[in-house]
């Protein structure tokens, strides 16, 4: 495909989109080139989803012009996006869970022969696409038995199975580990040779500066700058963005004194076949849990918490044995767990976000089993400014939130229940730099006053950052723990490839 | 969903009016058609007539407002048709003859079998994972077998005079009996809207999932759901009794449909979490007033078969209708 | 279970024949107390066997089919049959008279030209549910005098029996000189007569007199009589024993008892005829009596 | 959800081994069944009683495999039974008394009748998303007040010989009645699993919005199964006629019950996306053995009702355990 240069392959002028009581867009300018990578970036509920849809034919701006390669752009439905060559990896996941790896990449475009589904040939060029984004699961796996990550990379996998003149990727990796953004990549810029535009929406800085051309910022549904990344600072873009600075990436952390110790876990096996893994948390600690995707973390966790029923193991709760058979056990004996899936996991999408926030700890905010509203608001309130979640007030359906605000209400769910133990898995899954930090800050303040926090995460530097020790896993046991003195970004990952090496690399 | 324009004046107020607007969402029809009925159906506004509609729906109205717990849940019932005939044959049975003093542990009686069809129709749907449908439907064909063999198919009667009596009291004007169902509303409506449990029950019905890693046994939640709703089965069957003086085995066929769609028409979502005591109220008087119109109106029995599914389609496709209208009124405003 | 093998040559008959009652539903005390005449009949009788049984619904066509077919199936020597639709089961008495079976109908006659057209003739033992109605008529149309306005409630629509006392009551209206105001169904049962009533004597409060298809709706009737205090008499069918109170109380002036547990027997006796080689054709009449204040008992 | 372990080793075998063992579920509890009354229900086992349960279930097997479609969407159709009634008088008032020429056009008259019911359950629920639970329930009245119109609720007969012969045909022991349904089945199964038009329907019923995303017409989906389980009704109203020589408008009444409990208990949910054509086919199955055998015991009637009830709960229950079984024998292997 051959484009002319200098004028730009999409062309996005005064686009406005307002929803009852919130503008998300207010009159913004985009131009992508073919062949360009474009990155989006902005605060959560900045509207960067909301762009993505209008592009994609979801919703219909209420004022604006889209030109794509010298023609109006305005497609009626998502058909219609797709008929123009536009390609979008969704924020939220939109998959078959029934149904199989295969099926879910071919939805678009079923391999066919005379009306039938060709199976043989579906299953050969679901391998090859699973090998383009480096996962190894069978194209007959139902889609509903991945973790997050892997369901995301099956996302991923479906927009690069069909030809497309513009690919508009909303947080693909938000749950990646570094091995498959770096897969993701390669894949990018092979595209990008071929001349096709891309828009790419990411909160990790670090992406930006690695693959992007030129970036666009959007702070309030509007645009506040548009230039080449080349040149450009942290610091600037942070302050683009935020519209204040920040002063560093991570909190400081400083030397806790470490106490009691709040969870052990011996020989615990998420299913009997699988290895034994034992790991403890002692109160005024963050430890953080490593790995690459499918190395089961979050099996782990979830069976640390109850959420499915381990094969075997013990678990003590400030050095007494526990029998959790189910999550009430576990928060009865002090112990949290933000899931990585919000959506699926985490968020009672049609109550308001007073009612998500207070789920886990509804006894505090009624008395004799009947709700206190004003009590449930204020600390709906309270916690929501201190998460700088961007709403209409308590009341708003979670629904109508942005990604990142919607994790931010889960995140809040648990603080509210003020467990002495806190297990969050991809914490910060979709979370703008601003908001980040402050999470950091408050899961450190939480280790100051004496809970411990187990954090799972993808983000490494988030795990370097904000961690005392790190444990990390490989092919479902633990590789190894390194403390923060020895934190060493090469170290972990070695860690945690050594299961998947033939010959286990020391660390 | 509606009118969040207002929202920027008062977020508290507007959600008042947007959710009485969405819960009065039938309301809309339920006026149109009254309208049309007092314009063309001849005694349908007369206080005798109110009177007699407010009777009518009364049974419908108490499955109806058990069947919106169990729904809100992501449950359905099918077994209430045979379950309120099981309550009123062994109630019946025990009342029989007897004077005002039988009646208490009559009730009791009703309310103890209903509440335990529910507490098995829901234990079986959660400590198996079967589909509510199902077991329910099972449990149709028990109870209704279990009726008839208890009586052998006699329609018992000779009730007590003080229960009939009460069939036919009025309260300040309106049927005792549908005081009854008012009160059971306004107490279900507060125990969805103002409590605890309530509030579970939504999430539940929402987003299981989530509900169950918070810490909550939502299992529990639903078996409860399923057995509010088969105590008011009970209650139905008492009601049932009281108006009409007898009870016979084959009582009650079909009313799981009518109470399903009760609720069904006043928005609840079959696959559960959303729904309203007031909406469930609402579609229970729309039923009723269209029966009730119909026959004033002297419809033969065929078009008004065809009339009122026809009604019952219109109804909810103008619902529809005005939940777009108000959609779009609030977002250009 | 033993001797059950699946072996259809073990079930040739043995001496005593074994006769088939098919019923519609048993959930109702007509079909009980012929259930129980004819249990008493065959005890009395001692030479035949009985094996009765009943569908889930009184319009559950496909269920009596089902169960024509197991009484073929188990190459019983004759069926006495109550049939659910008057032409609808007559496929499947072809059927099993083509299998050897007597067939006798009971209850409800099976309809002449379906009967003619499938080839097979199965004789009739049954009341005249017509002329009961119209008896039961009469006395409402004695009791009010020429002119009153009456009304009606129909059983189901499609039902034979439901059909027949409509036109019964018609029947007794033009011959009693009575003035019909309104005629709706209340599909047999207490709960919807009791609404369609209802709403039937708001929009003519002049009604005098109700002509009931059966028992079950004339409770519900009754009922709404009740509640308005008004002065209406019932005329009904069936004679259940739930009605006793009203005929005495003189609010029901008439109900019509059909001799279920008579038809039954006489059914059978009619089928071990055949059995046994005679030609029986033709409808034998049972008696019905129509049923007042006067011999309520 | 089974054999997660074994998905490591070779995920396509255990794929076909767990979908068999899905939808093979109810199958075990069928041969059970059957096998208990092969021993206490005498004359189960003869070929004429075979042939009985074939002729019996064929209705709903059509049925059904008709409903199959509409559950798989998420959808539900109350209006089988009422659509059967009225696609059977009207295609009988057309032969009625013609000879076998005639039988073609009213074949015709039917499936259409029946698919534009379908068409209108569908295109009312897609077009303003109302719930299609609401809408069939409407259309149920309609049909059947239709139906009754049509005829005066006379009964229809005198039906083309050629047609009620065929009812009692049968081709290589087999009923010809059932080789119909058994065809339908076969062609639904194939058009679901086979065909694009098939992954699209289960896609639908899993995630509307992802297909919808990817750019496929869900709505037009949606309403081609609604349409397609309403041609199945017409073909049904044929298969009756034949069957039983007359059409009557009450025919059908809770059919609708029926079909769908055997698309559930042959293991589809009714929130839609998960479910086959055989496991409807072995839903029905069960649903005719249980029926036939219980009479062939000569159990009473209100047992009957009874035990009928008790083993639709235990066959899904005892399906639930097996599956569990199935999760916990592969998880230890
Ligand atoms: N359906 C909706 N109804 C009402 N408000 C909405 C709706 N969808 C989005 N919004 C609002 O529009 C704003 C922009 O949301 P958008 O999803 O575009 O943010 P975003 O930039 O993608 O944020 P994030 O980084 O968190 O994903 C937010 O304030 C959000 O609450
Ligand atoms: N290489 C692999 N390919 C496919 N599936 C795998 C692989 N490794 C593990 N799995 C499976 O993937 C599932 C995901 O595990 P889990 O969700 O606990 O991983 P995780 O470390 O939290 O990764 P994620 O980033 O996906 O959340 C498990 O069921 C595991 O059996
Ligand atoms: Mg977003
Ligand atoms: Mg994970």
């Amino acid at each position: 495909m051959s484009t002319v240069v200098d004028t730009p392959f999409l062309d996005i002028a005064g686009l406005t989109k307002r929803y009852a009581g919130v503008t998300a867009l207010d009159g913004v300018d985009l131009s992508v080139n073919a062949g360009e990578i474009h990155i989006l970036i902005g605060e959560n509920g900045a509207g960067k989803s909301t762009l993505v849809k209008c592009l994609a034919g979801i919703e219909r701006p209420d004022a604006g012009e889209m030109t794509l390669a010298g023609a109006p752009h305005r497609p009626a439905g998502a058909a219609g996006a797709l008929r123009a060559g536009i390609q979008v990896v969704h924020q939220e996941l939109a998959l078959l869970p029934a149904l199989t790896v295969a099926e879910n990449l071919f939805l678009q475009r079923m391999p066919r022969r005379l009306g039938l589904v060709d199976r043989g040939g579906m299953r050969r060029r679901a391998r090859e696409l699973l090998g383009q984004v480096g996962l190894e699961v069978s194209p007959d796996t139902p889609v509903e038995r991945l973790g997050i990550a892997q369901m995301q990379l099956i996302e991923i996998a479906k927009a690069l199975s069909v030809d497309c003149r513009l690919l508009v990727m909303d947080e693909p990796t938000a749950t990646l580990t570094p091995r498959e953004t770096a897969t993701l990549f390669t894949q990018l810029r092979r595209l990008t040779a071929n001349g096709v535009a891309i828009i790419y929406i990411s909160h990790h800085l670090e992406e930006i500066f690695e693959i992007g051309d030129r970036l666009t910022v959007l702070r309030n549904g509007q645009r506040v700058h548009t230039g080449p990344v080349a040149g450009l600072t942290t610091a600037e873009l942070v302050r683009m963005m935020v519209g204040r600075d920040l002063n560093a990436e991570y909190p400081p952390v400083t030397a806790r004194p470490v106490g009691e110790q709040l969870l052990r876990v011996t020989d615990l096996r998420v299913t009997a076949g699988a290895p034994p893994v034992s790991l403890s948390v002692r109160s005024g600690e963050v430890v953080g849990v490593a790995g690459l995707v499918g190395s089961g973390r979050t099996e782990t966790m979830r069976a640390i918490f109850g959420a499915d029923r381990p094969a075997g193991g013990s678990v003590e709760v400030r050095g007494r044995a526990v029998r959790i058979a189910h999550p009430r056990d576990a928060v009865r004996h002090g112990i949290s767990f933000l899931t990585e899936d919000r959506k699926a996991q985490g968020l009672v999408l049609d109550l308001s976000i007073a009612a998500n926030i207070s789920l886990a700890s509804i006894d505090r905010v009624s008395r004799l089993g009947l709700l206190r509203h004003a009590v449930e608001n204020a600390a709906a309130r309270e916690l929501s400014s201190r998460l700088h979640v961007r709403a209409t007030g308590p009341h708003q359906t979670v629904r109508a939130l942005s990604g990142g605000n919607q994790q931010k209400v889960v995140l809040a769910r648990w603080l509210a229940a003020d467990t002495d133990l806190l297990i969050v898995d991809e914490p910060t899954r979709g979370i703008d730099v601003g908001a980040r930090y402050e999470i950091h800050q408050l899961l450190l303040t939480l280790a100051d006053s004496g809970k411990g926090v187990l954090v799972v995460s993808s983000d490494l530097p988030e795990l370097l950052g904000i961690c005392d020790r790190i444990v990390v896993f490989s092919k479902g046991r633990i590789a190894g723990e390194i403390a923060r003195p020895e934190f060493d970004a090469e170290r972990v990952l070695n860690l945690a490839y050594s299961g998947y090496l033939k010959n286990g690399i020391s660390a | 969903m509606i009118s969040i324009s207002v929202a920027r004046g008062n977020p508290r107020t507007s959600r008042a009016v947007s959710q009485v607007l969405g819960e009065a969402g039938i309301g809309v029809a339920l006026v149109a058609l009254a309208l049309f009925f007092l314009a063309f159906a001849p005694h349908f506004g007369t206080a005798q007539n109110v009177r007699d509609i407010l009777t009518q729906i009364t049974l419908n109205t108490i499955l109806a407002v058990g069947m919106t717990f169990v729904i809100l849940v992501g449950g359905i019932d099918l077994s209430v048709g045979s379950v309120i005939a099981l309550c009123a044959v062994v109630a019946g049975t025990a009342m029989k003859g007897g004077g005002s003093a039988s009646i208490p542990a009559a009730v009791l009686l009703s309310l103890l079998i209903g509440a335990a069809t529910g507490l098995v129709n829901g234990f079986v749907t959660e400590r198996w994972r079967v589909p509510s449908f199902i077991v329910t439907l099972g449990m149709l064909y028990v109870a209704r077998g279990a009726a008839e063999q208890y009586t052998g198919a006699a329609t018992i009667y000779s009730l007590p005079a003080a229960l009939t009596g009460f069939g036919t009291t009025t309260l300040v004007g309106l049927p005792a009996v549908f005081a009854v169902a008012l009160l059971m509303a306004a107490v279900a409506w507060f125990v969805l809207s103002r409590t605890v449990f309530g509030r579970l029950v939504y999430a539940t019905g929402n987003n299981e999932e989530a509900v169950r890693l918070s810490g909550h046994r939502t299992g529990v939640i639903k078996v409860v759901c399923f057995v509010i709703g088969g105590a008011c089965v009970g209650v139905a069957a008492i009601i049932y009794m009281a108006r009409l003086g007898v009870a016979s085995p084959i009582l009650g066929q079909g009313y799981e449909l009518n109470a399903i769609a009760a609720v069904v028409i006043g928005g609840a979502s079959l696959s559960g979490g959303r729904g309203s005591v007031i909406g469930t109220l609402l579609g229970a008087c729309l039923l009723g007033v269209l029966t009730n119109g119909l026959l004033l109106m002297g419809v033969s029995d065929f078009q008004r078969t065809i009339v009122t599914g026809a009604v019952i389609i219109v109804a909810v496709v103008l619902d529809a209708y005005r939940k777009r209208l108000s959609i779009r009124l609030s977002a250009t405003s | 279970g033993q001797e059950n093998t699946g072996n259809a040559a073990s079930t040739k008959p043995t001496g005593k024949p074994t006769v088939c009652l098919v019923m519609k539903s048993l959930a109702n005390e007509y079909f009980q107390q012929m259930q129980k005449g004819a249990v008493d009949h065959v005890a009395q009788l001692g030479n035949v066997t009985l094996d009765s049984s009943g569908t889930q619904n009184e319009t559950d066509v496909d269920g009596q089919v089902a169960l024509v077919e197991k009484c073929i199936t188990k190459q019983v020597q004759a069926i006495v049959l109550a049939p659910a639709d008057s032409k609808a089961l007559v496929q499947s008495v072809a059927k099993a008279v083509k299998a050897g079976l007597k067939v006798v109908n009971i209850d409800v006659k099976l309809d002449d030209a379906a009967l003619k057209q499938a080839g097979v003739d199965a004789p009739f033992v049954g009341p005249d549910n017509r002329e009961g109605a119209k008896l039961s008529g009469l006395e409402l149309a004695k009791a009010l005098g020429k002119g009153a306005k009456v009304a009606i409630l129909e059983g189901n629509p499609g039902a034979d029996n439901a059909l027949q006392r409509k036109n019964g009551f018609n029947d007794a209206v033009a011959q009693g000189g009575l003035q019909l105001l309104d005629s709706k169904t209340g599909h047999w049962e207490t709960d919807e007569a009791h609404t369609v009533f209802g709403n039937m004597l708001t929009a003519h409060p002049d009604i005098q007199g109700v002509l009931a298809s059966n028992d079950s709706m004339a409770l519900g009737i009754i009922k709404v009589i009740e509640e308005r205090k008004a002065n209406i008499k019932v005329a009904s069918f069936d004679n259940i024993t739930a009605v006793k109170q009203y005929l005495q109380s003189g609010v029901m002036v008439s109900t019509l008892d059909q001799y279920g547990s008579q038809q039954a027997a006489n059914g059978i006796d009619y089928a071990l005829k055949m059995i046994n080689g005679e030609q029986v054709t033709g409808w034998q009449k049972t008696p019905v009596k129509v049923i007042t204040k006067d011999n309520v008992g």
